[in-house]
């Protein structure tokens, strides 16, 4: 993972490697898609292509002791916090070597190592875990910070109001991302959503917000540091606004057939992380196939290593219930 | 005679009651322009408007008590809970608020709402999208609940469900939901509170819900060629629940198998075995066998949830049990 | 019950009305604590002294199709609703001629007849049901509105994010109501709420939010004619953050060790609605002893009639368990 | 010995658990100064501080799950939820969250959460303040569940639920804080799954939890006086449930009774009636009789509460009739 050197700004080395970061996460919710269509990956599947920035801006600022929760999206998260590529496709293939053993699947990817408490397909309900995972920080003096990823359609439950409301009260350090992609499934923010500045949520804590544009990398990850910072020194947590796209259906397979006519091309064409980025670093042609040659052979390569993983048993699934 | 799918029998059941009667409408999450995450109301907002096809928010404690407010000022709303995992959010609103109003208030109210959920392992959608949670509501005064598993069932029980003056918890099965089957041109309401005999015999009654009545339909025909002949019921109504027909099916077969989806700890199948061992003690040759999911989260990995949740070889293999036989020859 | 007679002001004579209902409220409810100490009151009570002007004045602005719903502190919105003191005390009694017929008790008040839901015992739990109230109004084009108590405590659980938020989202004609006594129980507002001022939590809606102080009647009254107003125009809801004190414990019987020393004494002495309203309106001591006089008649006559109701047979309770 | 209430039996074992380990720490709503709406933590606040008797809002679902990070993280926090019946309301948590973490990460984590409640009516608490809610839980893969009916019970099962690294659904019962027994100076902890046999007999068992231990042994007594020796029994853990003391149990009286105050449809008894006729069926000579709340919600009025609950003399009218007499003599 990217070291963090300055606060609020980062080398063009680090640049460099968000762009390979998000290029694997792309290529790999791209293969994602391509195996889900040739009938190989069972369950419900959602990838964040368009998002990409999101993941590796706030993923890259996280301490290594730092936790974080994710929903029902999280490819993207989950790579960017380190899991091996591997781990995460052979968990969609429902093989052992999966980062969840094959026990979760897509909407349940885990890496308890690297403080991945796990995706939620809960909406929302992986909230509440981050206050408290915030909170036993707090009481044991530590100098660590717990995050969540939600949706803007999270905003909506209750679950979400009782996190942020409890956090704030106990001034835990947590941060709460929400990847606010205007879209909750089919629904746009208009039909759930009563108001239009989703920063205007964290007003009804008095909790501190910060509004980022989110297919912006760096602008991601400079704001991600500030809220760390806000959180760890202890003056409470923070509620992230970050503006992004989903270029894609809600679920792998979905024809989006309540998508506006011609938005999703627009959205391509404009809000592409990747495309800006490497605008951003004016990435000569060779430069970024060259990368994406590479990423393109992890992805290859974790198609591999998860087809040739091993299934469980069928009384694997006694296992694990109780400790 | 039409053949509708399941899911085309539950949109004709909610289409024809909403054309027949405005206050009849249907909310929930994703229901209007998408049709529903299983498809189930495609097309009825553009029959029927926003405001009658009310897509909503991701609140489940808040649509469903929303539909209980509507429901005591005399709408019949029809509120989708997407997943039946998700009634855990909403649970408080339906056993604290639906379920007693009535009572509390010494009968001044009504609350008709009915809550269309659906659930069910199968295509591997994981531990938080797949559990089957029919028995919590089967425990709580004051609901009714029903669980379909045919085509004209379900479409001639949604409509006695959105028509009854209680809260009605409505089960359906995902991997039902292409199913096909005759049905008339009128849809035939079903009254609540009466079982299904979906195959008689005379050597076993399997008393299943949902997904199992398929299962332990299959499950019977192979057991003819063990030389038995089977029962097949389905309450279709669990609660009230058509205890007269389980008992008198047993009495005249003598064994009982209870077969569903849901883990068989503190399952429905508790519940039938207790009435049928109560009822029919002296007809009973052996002991009830409940068929259910085995202990555990539903997991995600194919071969793991083929193994968790039953299957018609489960249903046979109980029973075979109950007439003294291994499956495996014995 | 009072009728408006022009928007925003109120007569010497309905002010003198709202006297001689808060005072039978007051006397009400001292009864209550009274017949519980004698060990007549089963059940779970809460008293609301010191709340009264907020019934009052909320209620005598509703429209006689407008409904609501309370909470647990209920006797004052229900007297105030104009349920005979009879119904409510013998409801309290367990009688049949209860105004849930002996089935809901002191936490379950219902009167449908004059629009009272019913007072629930969770928290938060009847606010939802107020939005879909609110919902069929306006799907059926009436011009009604709902109306929701709840205390300060509430607003900490999601039932209300969900239910404000789905009000505003669809700007239905519902009225939420929060009496705003800075206790949930033993809990003080700083250990229950992370913001100090409650109208903050409308910002999370956009909603429109009204600040009023709840000791005074006409400015409560005045404030929920200008928010039915609002919300029964169609422009949507309205939340009202009602300042007031509860000049008692929390249950019945409740020895409020958690208060800090004094306070209750110098609130009563700062707080109390009725002698404000007594001061606004000069009454002589033999005015308001006569007014007294004639309540405390009506509540004694409660009493009696209470006393002599009949009790359910036990068998009574497996009927209305459905419809 | 010292004499311990019930409630100051919960309040022992939290106070030790919290001494002996910086770990242990619990919150609720108005435990802190108040010492909660039962008085169960009172004097804990001056003991341990307002951190770790943290005080906390009406977020019934955020509590619970912020127990659930802390004990994700390493802490073995012990929520109290005011009355069972806001259980609905952190469901969500407890069902999807708490007993799902540890299996769908395949056994990466632990999630050592206690969650202790307390329902049960008796003194008018209405509809939404007395409900028995137990069953629900006991459906639940990955949660345990307790139901403590003695001091001593109580404070030995609540040490072992706080040290069990998965998550316990503890249930107390408000009537019982008041009983008193004398228990030994040193806690001696109980092992989950263990059912304690109150009294043994030879002619009928009960099988009762909670509040209807103590009336089924009342009940027992006086069985004696119609010449009846019966057992109770108490499987004090509801899951893991100890079968084997139930089954064994009634292969000796061959005559079984559940009681639990919860509404018998779908009740607790319904599962233990379950595996009991299946484990004992040749043992049984009478069906398995089920006490339990009549199927209504609890209402207000006194009289009409006693009648929907049970109490000792349900329970006697059920050993008898297991016996084939009639309680007005028969
Ligand atoms: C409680 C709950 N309700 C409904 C769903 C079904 N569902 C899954 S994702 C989703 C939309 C989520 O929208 P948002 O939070 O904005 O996240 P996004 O999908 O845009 O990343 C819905 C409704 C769910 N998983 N959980
Ligand atoms: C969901 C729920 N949690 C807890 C309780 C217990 N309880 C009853 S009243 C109350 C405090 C409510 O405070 P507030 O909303 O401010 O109303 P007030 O009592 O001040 O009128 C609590 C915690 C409850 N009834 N419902
Ligand atoms: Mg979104
Ligand atoms: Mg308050």
């Amino acid at each position: 993972m990217a070291k963090v050197e300055r606060e609020g700004s980062v080398s063009e080395g680090e640049l460099r490697e968000f762009l390979r970061e998000m290029l694997l996460i792309r290529r790999f919710e791209e293969k994602v898609e391509e195996r889900f269509r040739a009938g190989e990956l069972p369950g419900f599947l959602h990838v964040a292509i368009g998002q990409e920035a999101v993941a590796v801006g706030v993923c890259s600022a996280l301490g290594e002791d730092d936790v974080f929760a994710s929903t029902h999206r999280a490819h993207g998260h989950t790579l960017a916090r380190g899991t091996h590529p591997n781990h995460v496709m052979a968990e969609l293939y429902g093989k052992l070597e999966g980062c969840s053993r094959g026990y979760g699947g897509s909407m349940h990817l885990y890496d308890v190592e690297r403080g991945n408490m796990g995706a939620n397909a809960v909406v929302g309900g992986g909230l509440p875990a981050v206050t408290g995972a915030a909170l036993a920080f707090k009481l044991r003096g530590e100098a660590r910070v717990a995050l969540a990823f939600f949706g803007d359609g999270a905003t909506n439950i209750g679950t979400f109001h009782e996190a942020l409301n409890l956090a704030q009260l106990w001034r835990v350090p947590a941060v709460f991302v929400c990847e606010n992609n205007a879209w909750a499934e089919s629904t746009p923010a208009s039909q759930h959503m009563p108001i239009t500045d989703m920063s205007d949520r964290a007003l009804a804590f008095g909790m501190e917000a910060i509004s980022v544009y989110g297919q912006d990398v760096e602008e991601v990850r400079a704001a991600t540091e500030r809220a760390l910072q806000h959180a760890r020194s202890g003056e409470g947590p923070v509620f992230m606004d970050v503006e992004t796209y989903r270029l894609t259906g809600h679920y792998v397979g979905d024809p989006q057939v309540y998508r506006p006519k011609g938005e999703l091309d627009e959205l391509r064409e404009t809000q592409d992380p990747i495309d800006r980025l490497r605008e951003r670093l004016g990435l000569a042609d060779e430069e970024l196939e060259r990368i994406d040659r590479e990423v393109t052979e992890i992805v290859e390569e974790s198609v591999r290593f998860a087809k040739a993983g091993t299934d469980p048993a069928p009384e694997d699934a006694l296992k694990n219930v109780y400790a | 005679m039409p053949e509708l799918s399941y899911r085309e029998a539950v949109r004709d059941a909610l289409s024809r009651a909403m054309r027949a009667d405005e206050d009849v409408f249907v909310m929930g999450e994703d229901i209007a322009e998408m049709g529903g995450s299983m498809g189930v109301t495609q097309g009825m907002l553009a029959e029927f408007g926003a405001d009658r096809v009310r897509n909503t928010p991701i609140s489940e404690m808040g649509i469903v008590g929303a539909g209980i407010g509507a429901a005591m000022q005399g709408m019949r709303p029809v509120v989708e809970i997407m997943y039946e995992d998700f009634l855990t959010l909403s649970l408080e609103q339906i056993v604290n608020q639906a379920a007693k109003h009535r009572y509390m208030s010494g009968g001044q109210l009504k609350v008709p709402i009915t809550i269309r959920t659906q659930g069910g392992a199968g295509w591997s959608p994981g531990a938080q999208h797949a559990q089957q949670l029919e028995a919590w509501l089967v425990h709580v005064p004051g609901l009714k609940v029903v669980f379909a598993s045919t085509p004209a069932d379900v479409r001639g029980l949604l409509w006695s469900s959105i028509y009854d003056d209680n809260p009605v918890i409505f089960f359906e099965h995902r991997t039902l939901y292409g199913l096909k089957e005759e049905v008339p041109d009128e849809l035939e309401p079903i009254p609540l509170g009466q079982a299904r005999v979906h195959r008689e015999g005379t050597d076993v009654t399997v008393v299943a819900t949902g997904r199992l009545v398929h299962e332990s339909l299959a499950a019977a025909q192979e057991a003819e060629t063990h030389g038995l002949s089977v029962e097949v019921v389905d309450p279709r109504t669990l609660q009230p629940l058509d205890e007269r027909a389980l008992v008198e099916s047993v009495q005249k077969t003598n064994r009982c198998v209870v077969a569903h989806e849901a883990v068989t700890r503190m399952g429905f199948g508790a519940e039938v075995a207790a009435v049928v061992q109560y009822a029919a003690f002296d007809w009973l040759d052996a002991p009830i066998e409940r068929v259910g999911a085995r202990f555990t989260p539903i997991p995600f990995a194919p071969v793991m949830e083929e193994f968790v949740v039953p299957h018609a070889n489960d249903v046979l293999a109980a029973i075979l049990r109950t007439v003294g036989k291994d499956v495996d020859g014995g």
